[in-house]
């Protein structure tokens, strides 16, 4: 059926876990599929770039692009799939706001590739050999995509219509999102496709936190055995939910473990560590510096735990060399 | 709990009473002391008024090697200083090289070029201090044989324990040594002089000045019935004790009232035998205030 | 001074920073400068916020990022906050957000929080003076010029791309 | 005009003033002018030499009608002087008045700026990122909220019940609460006053008995608040009423029940007489005691340890006044306004041991002086001492607990001429020889000066120099059995043994011990030394930063009985201009939270101080009580999800104002 709306899914810097978000729709996918054609899917379907290249620009109703950028292939395929839809959506929350890739913001190019190609227990590299981007191999060149200086989300390489939160989205939010693209009334531009309230509206532990939580010390989940039933600030455990955008009706709360914020901020919010970080900090119980950072010493990674899945979306967007 | 412990110059000489009794008494509680290693003049006397720099400078070396006797992972152990002017001189240092930059520098350099490093981490503390804060007032009067009922006490501090750090006790109205004495079963003489100076260096060089100094404190003791002072300091015991007859000669007065360390007074109510804490040894005997008892008693 | 030539070499470059003060203490030690004509460095550039607690890390980071070399933020002292406590909650973000820009790369000296009461003109002008000396001495952060900078990498690609599509449609 | 709310294109009028040459002689208007007139939305730009003038007012109001204005943005003074002024030229123009924005560039610019250029530089960020600003403004409603016309005085002493006696005679219903069995303070005391030497009774009985039978005051004595709630015009206070144990209406203060006691004598040490003489367990504090009525203290009377007392008293007691029975009562009461006349409590000079207080039983504190010279006193004002003896010399030691960095840094300001009224009284009652030994005599007041003439006069001495210390011990036979005084003398620069038999401590004025809770509990903040602080130190010495609470008295800081009655008057006068006003307006900054954006996670609740937060538990969603909000926007910062918004301070308010001043900055990035 030639008129059937083209889909294209495409992954650059992910896990996957996106991927599987898709046929997460079990029985729904066929629904999906009979509404759709799905004309790009390099996880599931043997197309190639070739097919791509040769849709007509704009030929793709939507594509749905999921993982973060870090290598020039990726910025490719996104420009490549740019051109070619009508729709882009950022999809999970590595092309959203950097996702868990992101976290790689907090150190040099060369920091990465020095400990992963030669200093890693694990590596055995005395020639120091690195990658290359190109090289001659019996007279033919073999090219590598270059390893850039840092993780993007998918709106900083380029421009994207509508995104899809989570690590991994949830299959009813997709599904959600496809039927409103065919329905053809389409949201503004930016839009998360999501509810726009805190994920502590739908956390089944809300009403067991307390009206005042004066912190006297914080734990990582591996420090204490977490109460099932207890908010976890209320614990003194560091749970994003507060600050996270809601939708994925608390699974991780419900597996136990506190919210880490894939989600990214609500909409009313610029940069979700900052809030976190605000909501968390006004309640400390200490009252002059020093037992502040007392106790703000037990969260030892604020960059990791504040902004784990948004670090590259963030207003500093990565860590600086700030001296001259 | 366990101490390092400074002697200086004058517990090896005229404050010989004054070392037995505390090395006596520190045994009976026992409470372990090891005496610093290698030192040095504390860099009191002359020094300080002639140099600060270098005085801080000998100090510091002093604290310096109390730093180094520290064991890894072990509590701290403070440095225990009996001298009056070894407590000061060591404590002024400690709050200069803190305080002043230039101090630091000076003070450092010196004993880096002696291959010494000062942090200044080490607490310098008074053997008042330790006994009546650390020790504990329970702790001695449980350990008590022989109660000093009936003797009147008059404590007197002098001047450097208390002044200008008053670090345990009130600068013009110290009470440290009167409560260690009341727990031993004695009074103390309510009196106003307790840190009033003892003539100090004066009565070696202008004995005049120093004597009249000295007497004011022996008259009122005595006035107000002490029938012996205890002190904190062996350049006070020494002036206080060995000048009264010079002063009766001086002054037509007839004073003759024992004075000792305090650490004797504990020592003999703790049933130290008197050998041990150089009773023997001081001119006007014990005995006036505190009739003797047979060794045998004392071990009971 | 280092700062002096830290100036040259950043030709012209001027220290910009933002200063978050509040209402009813260091807002009105800063007019009470004024009055006194306490002449200070002309680097920082004021937003008036009710309370100190008032301030959302949001607003530091923002700054950053849109240029400022230093943010500043002035509260009434500890005990004297006219909200009774506003002060306090914003020493514990302040404190927490430092050490989080500390882990970004950004120097400490970049932010800073002082005590002003209504009182202490003269506090408004030694603080002023004293960030700007230590940012000068910084020099510029800059950050609107390194992202740029950071997305040169991705202008190669983009022409090649262009350029294939240039000869597609030739 | 059609009220505008902000939704249409911003049409941005700019005005920038001269000052004169305060602004002017440094930034370069026209420039500035030319400058804003680039700027996005912006219709007009003028420059007028006083903006604050009323052709500079009506200006705005023209331009706005001319040019269909929505937004004004005026560059002048600082917002705390003129914001007013320019929202109501806004207002004026048919406007909402919140569509304006205030830059301030003379105290924030051209008043501290050296070069003018930097100065004009500085100027272009703050214009633009005010233009920038005020495009997000909305339109917002002044609040206003009436005023109830009760007063609360807190404290009884001479301010307290100044304070109170003005508003009654004003016709005002006032609660004066007491914390002590009577009212009358300090001031009830002591003998005389300086420097006219009237006796504090005489003038301050006749105004305690006009508190208590005044129509419109409600006197409750032996009574503490203990909570306040609400905000200005509208508090609600719950005040503690201790029992007596005897009862107000039917006891007529005869007394007698204190002779029938089984206590023959007094066993316990008078508080009011700061225990030179005992009291019984049924007592009254003196005389004049207002209200009239005796009371009884548990913790000495027989009935309460042992209840096998013989209750003599109740005997006696032809009205059955007496209730063991009687229990503590908590009473509400509403309120709009509320005075703090909490006073202060003199130094403990336990605290300098080398005065010997508490040691030498001839030492005394300058209050214990008081009661002593006092015909009404302990000893009817005969001048004998802790050891039966007259003294032939007195020594009077200023600054006991003033001016010394061992204990407060501040000046008591009473403490000299009260020394200098004591040394006369001291003089008249025993004819000793009186040495007052002062670091500088402060006689700042009317006939305060002449009063030390006077003094100097009657040969007391004075020894310039701060005492050393206060012995027992005699150097010399004349010192025997004395107190000897050693003093620095700093006009002879000699050290001085003075012998005498007394020593009087001019004590100083501390903070009460309790002024921490009681700030919390108004909600009114303390200077660093722990008196309550003014608003303004010169325009706002009776306002506190917390409208329609007002101090008065030493609460504020040491003060003698006139300061204290002026300030009791003006506060009196504060709460009356806003009482009979009805209602005050209020700045509509207060924050509210936008309901579908709470998830209900609670972060803000306990942020906030005035508990204006609550939760509702159907919605489970947050709410803010826009009363009780006080507009700090501290809760706003905190809310994770931004779902709290500020009314005047609105995140995207601010973010714009920070991406106006480095736009300049911002323009070489592409952004992100």
């Amino acid at each position: 059926m030639p008129d059937k709306p083209k889909v294209a899914f495409y992954w650059c810097a992910s896990c996957g876990g996106c991927e599987e978000s898709i046929v997460d729709l079990a029985e729904d996918i066929l629904g999906v599929l009979n509404a759709v054609d799905i004309v790009f899917w390099p996880v599931a379907m043997d197309f190639k770039k070739t097919d791509v290249d040769a849709i007509a620009d704009g030929g793709i109703l939507v594509s749905m692009i999921n993982g973060a950028v870090r290598t020039s292939e990726q910025e490719e395929m996104a420009r490549l799939l740019r051109r070619k839809s009508k729709l882009v959506i950022a999809y999970g929350a590595c092309a959203h706001t950097g996702g868990i890739p992101g976290l790689a913001n907090q150190f040099e190019r060369e920091q990465i590739l020095r400990y992963v190609y030669e200093d890693s227990p694990s590596t055995v590299n005395p020639g120091h050999t690195r990658p290359q981007t190109a090289s001659a191999e019996d007279g033919r060149t073999v090219t590598l995509p270059e390893f850039r200086s840092m993780v993007r989300t998918l709106d900083q390489v380029i421009s994207v219509d509508y995104y899809l939160p989570g690590c991994p989205p949830v299959p009813r939010m997709l599904k959600a999102a496809i039927g409103t693209l065919l329905s053809g009334v389409l949201p503004p531009k930016g839009t998360v496709l999501g509810p726009d309230t805190a994920m502590c509206e739908e956390c089944p532990r809300k009403e067991t936190k307390p009206a005042d939580l004066a912190y006297t010390a914080f734990h990582r989940p591996h420090e204490i055995l977490m109460d099932p039933e207890k908010c976890f600030l209320a614990q003194g455990v560091v749970c994003m939910g507060p600050a996270t955008r809601g939708g994925c009706g608390a699974q991780c709360i419900t597996g136990n473990m506190p919210c880490g914020g894939c989600f990214g901020p609500t909409s009313n919010v610029r940069d979700q560590g900052a809030k976190i970080l605000s909501a968390i900090a006004s309640s400390v119980s200490a009252k002059e510096s020093d037992g502040i950072d007392a106790i703000l010493a037990s969260i030892p990674d604020p960059v990791g735990t504040f902004y784990r899945y948004g670090l590259p979306g963030s207003l500093l967007r990565r860590k600086i060399e700030d001296h001259h | 709990m366990s101490y390092l412990y400074f002697p200086g110059c004058s517990l090896r000489s005229t404050g010989r009473p004054y070392e037995e009794s505390i090395l006596a008494v520190f045994k009976k509680l026992d409470i372990p002391l090891k005496e610093l290693e290698d030192w040095n003049c504390c860099g009191a006397t002359a020094y300080v008024s002639i140099d600060e720099n270098s005085a801080f400078t000998l100090a510091a070396r002093n604290l310096a090697i109390a730093e180094r006797m520290q064991t890894e992972g072990k509590p701290a152990q403070d440095l225990m200083a009996p001298c009056s002017a070894c407590y000061l001189v060591l404590e002024k240092t400690q709050h200069y090289v803190k305080a002043d930059e230039g101090v630091r520098k000076e003070v450092g350099d010196a004993l880096h070029r002696g291959g010494f490093d000062y942090k200044g981490t080490t607490r310098v503390r008074h053997p008042l201090d330790v006994l009546v804060n650390d020790i504990g007032l329970d702790r001695i009067a449980k350990a008590v044989v022989r109660p000093m009922k009936g003797i009147n006490v008059a404590c007197y501090y002098g001047c450097q324990v208390v002044r200008p750090f008053e670090t345990f006790d009130h600068a013009a109205y110290p009470t440290t040594m009167d409560r260690l004495v009341t727990a031993l079963g004695a009074k103390t003489v309510d009196w106003p002089l307790k840190t009033r100076c003892c003539g100090g260096s004066l009565t070696g060089t202008i004995q005049e000045a120093g004597l009249r100094l000295n007497r004011v404190l022996l008259k009122e003791a005595t006035k107000r019935g002490a029938d012996i002072i205890l002190t904190c300091c062996p350049l006070c015991q020494h002036n206080l004790e060995c000048y009264q007859k010079r002063i009766n000669r001086r002054f037509g007065e007839s004073l003759n009232i024992p004075v000792a360390y305090f650490t004797q007074f504990v020592g003999l109510a703790l049933g130290i035998p008197p050998r041990e804490l150089g009773i023997q040894r001081m001119f006007v005997p014990l005995k006036l205030a505190i009739p003797p008892v047979k060794e045998e008693h004392a071990h009971a | 001074m280092a700062s002096t030539g830290m100036k040259q070499e950043t030709n012209g470059w001027e220290p910009r920073i933002v200063a978050f003060f509040c209402n009813w203490c260091t807002y009105t030690a800063a007019d009470l400068a004024g009055v006194s004509r306490l002449r200070h460095a002309p680097n920082a550039r004021v937003i008036r916020v009710m309370c100190s607690g008032r301030l959302d890390p949001q607003f530091v980071l923002e700054a950053f990022a849109r240029g400022a070399d230093g943010v500043l933020v002035g509260g009434c002292h500890p005990g004297d906050c006219h909200y009774m406590e506003g002060n306090y909650k914003a020493l514990r973000r302040i404190r927490f957000l430092q050490r989080m820009m500390k882990d970004m790369g950004i120097h400490e000296d970049r932010f800073h929080l002082e005590w002003i009461s209504a009182s202490e003109g003269e506090k408004v002008k030694t603080t002023i003076n004293e960030m700007t000396e230590k940012v000068r001495a910084l020099g510029p952060l800059g950050l609107p010029e390194r992202f740029v900078k950071w997305d040169e990498e991705m202008d190669e690609l983009e022409h090649t791309i262009a350029a294939q599509e240039e000869a597609l449609h030739a | 005009m059609p009220e505008n709310n902000g939704h249409d294109a911003p049409r941005v009028g700019f005005y920038v003033c001269h000052c004169g040459h305060n602004i002017a002689g440094t930034v370069d208007v026209a420039e500035v002018a030319r400058f804003a007139g680039t700027l996005p939305n912006v219709v007009v730009s003028r420059d007028y030499k006083y903006m604050c003038s009323d052709p500079g007012q009506e200006l705005i109001v023209t331009d706005i009608k001319e040019h269909r204005l929505n937004r004004i943005v005026v560059a002048s003074c600082s917002p705390l002087l003129h914001e007013h002024t320019f929202r109501n030229a806004t207002q004026k123009g048919g406007l909402n008045p919140y569509f304006f924005q205030m830059v301030n560039i003379r105290e924030d610019v051209s008043w501290v700026c050296a070069d003018g250029k930097a100065a004009t530089a500085k100027t272009f960020d703050l214009v633009r990122a005010a233009v920038r600003r005020v495009a997000h403004h909305h339109s917002l409603a002044t609040k206003h909220v009436s005023i109830h016309p009760d007063v609360l005085v807190v404290g009884a002493g001479i301010s307290g019940i100044h304070a109170a006696l003005t508003l009654a005679n004003a016709g005002k219903k006032v609660t004066l609460v007491e914390r002590e069995p009577t009212i009358g303070g300090h001031m009830a005391m002591f003998d005389k006053t300086f420097p006219t030497l009237d006796c504090a009774a005489c003038i301050l009985t006749p105004k305690m008995s006009a508190v208590k039978n005044h129509p419109n005051i409600t006197l409750w004595s032996y009574s503490e608040v203990t909570e306040v709630s609400g905000f200005v015009g509208n508090y609600s206070v719950k005040v503690k009423r201790k029992p007596r144990f005897v009862s107000e209406e039917l006891c007529v203060g005869c007394m007698e029940c204190i002779d029938a006691c089984v206590y023959k004598e007094g066993k316990t040490p008078d508080e009011f007489n700061q225990g030179l003489s005992k009291r019984k367990p049924v007592y009254i504090p003196f005389p004049q005691a207002t209200p009239q009525v005796v009371l009884i203290d548990p913790d000495t009377c027989i009935e309460f340890k042992s209840g096998r007392c013989k209750k003599t008293c109740v005997e006696k007691c032809d009205r059955n006044a007496i209730d063991f029975k009687q229990k503590e009562e908590i009473k509400e009461i509403k309120v709009g306004t509320i005075i703090l006349a909490t006073g202060f409590k003199t130094f403990d000079a336990k605290r300098i041991p080398y005065y010997g207080y508490g040691k030498y039983p001839n030492v005394y504190s300058s209050i214990e002086v008081e009661r002593l010279v006092n015909a009404s006193g302990p000893t009817g004002g005969d001048l004998v001492l802790r050891d039966g003896r007259h003294p032939k010399t007195v020594g009077i030691i200023h600054c006991v607990g003033s001016r010394d960095r061992n204990t407060n840094r501040w000046c008591s300001r009473t403490c000299c001429m009260y020394s200098l009224k004591l040394a006369h009284l001291l003089k008249e009652h025993s004819d000793a020889e009186v040495y007052n030994f002062y670091i500088d005599i402060r006689a700042a007041g009317k006939a305060y000066e002449e009063f030390y003439d006077k003094l100097l006069e009657e040969n007391i001495h004075f020894v310039r120099g701060r005492v050393a210390e206060v012995t027992d011990w005699a150097a010399r036979p004349e010192e025997e059995g004395k107190l000897v005084i050693r003093v620095e003398d700093t006009l002879i620069g000699v050290v001085r043994r003075v012998p005498v038999d007394m020593v009087v401590l001019a004590v100083g004025m501390e903070p009460q011990a309790d002024s921490q809770d009681v700030r919390r509990m108004f909600n009114i903040s303390c200077s660093t030394e722990g008196f309550f602080l003014e608003r303004h130190p010169k325009l706002a010495p009776v306002d506190t930063f917390t409208d329609g609470i007002y101090i008065a008295g030493a609460c504020q800081g040491p003060k003698d009985i006139p300061d204290s009655v002026a300030q009791a008057g003006a506060a009196a006068a504060q709460a009356l201009s806003l009482i009979d006003a009805g209602e005050i307006e209020l700045e509509p900054n207060t924050a509210y939270v936008v309901e579908k954006d709470c998830s209900g996670c609670k972060s803000c609740l306990a942020i906030c101080p005035y508990t204006a937060i609550t939760r509702d538990e159907v919605k489970q969603k947050a709410f803010i009580n826009e009363a009780l909000c006080k507009g700090c926007g501290t809760c706003v910062a905190t809310c994770p999800s931004g779902a709290i918004r500020q009314n005047l301070f609105e995140d995207e308010q601010i973010f714009s104002e920070i991406d106006g001043l480095l736009q300049d900055r911002e323009s070489v990035s592409t952004g992100g």
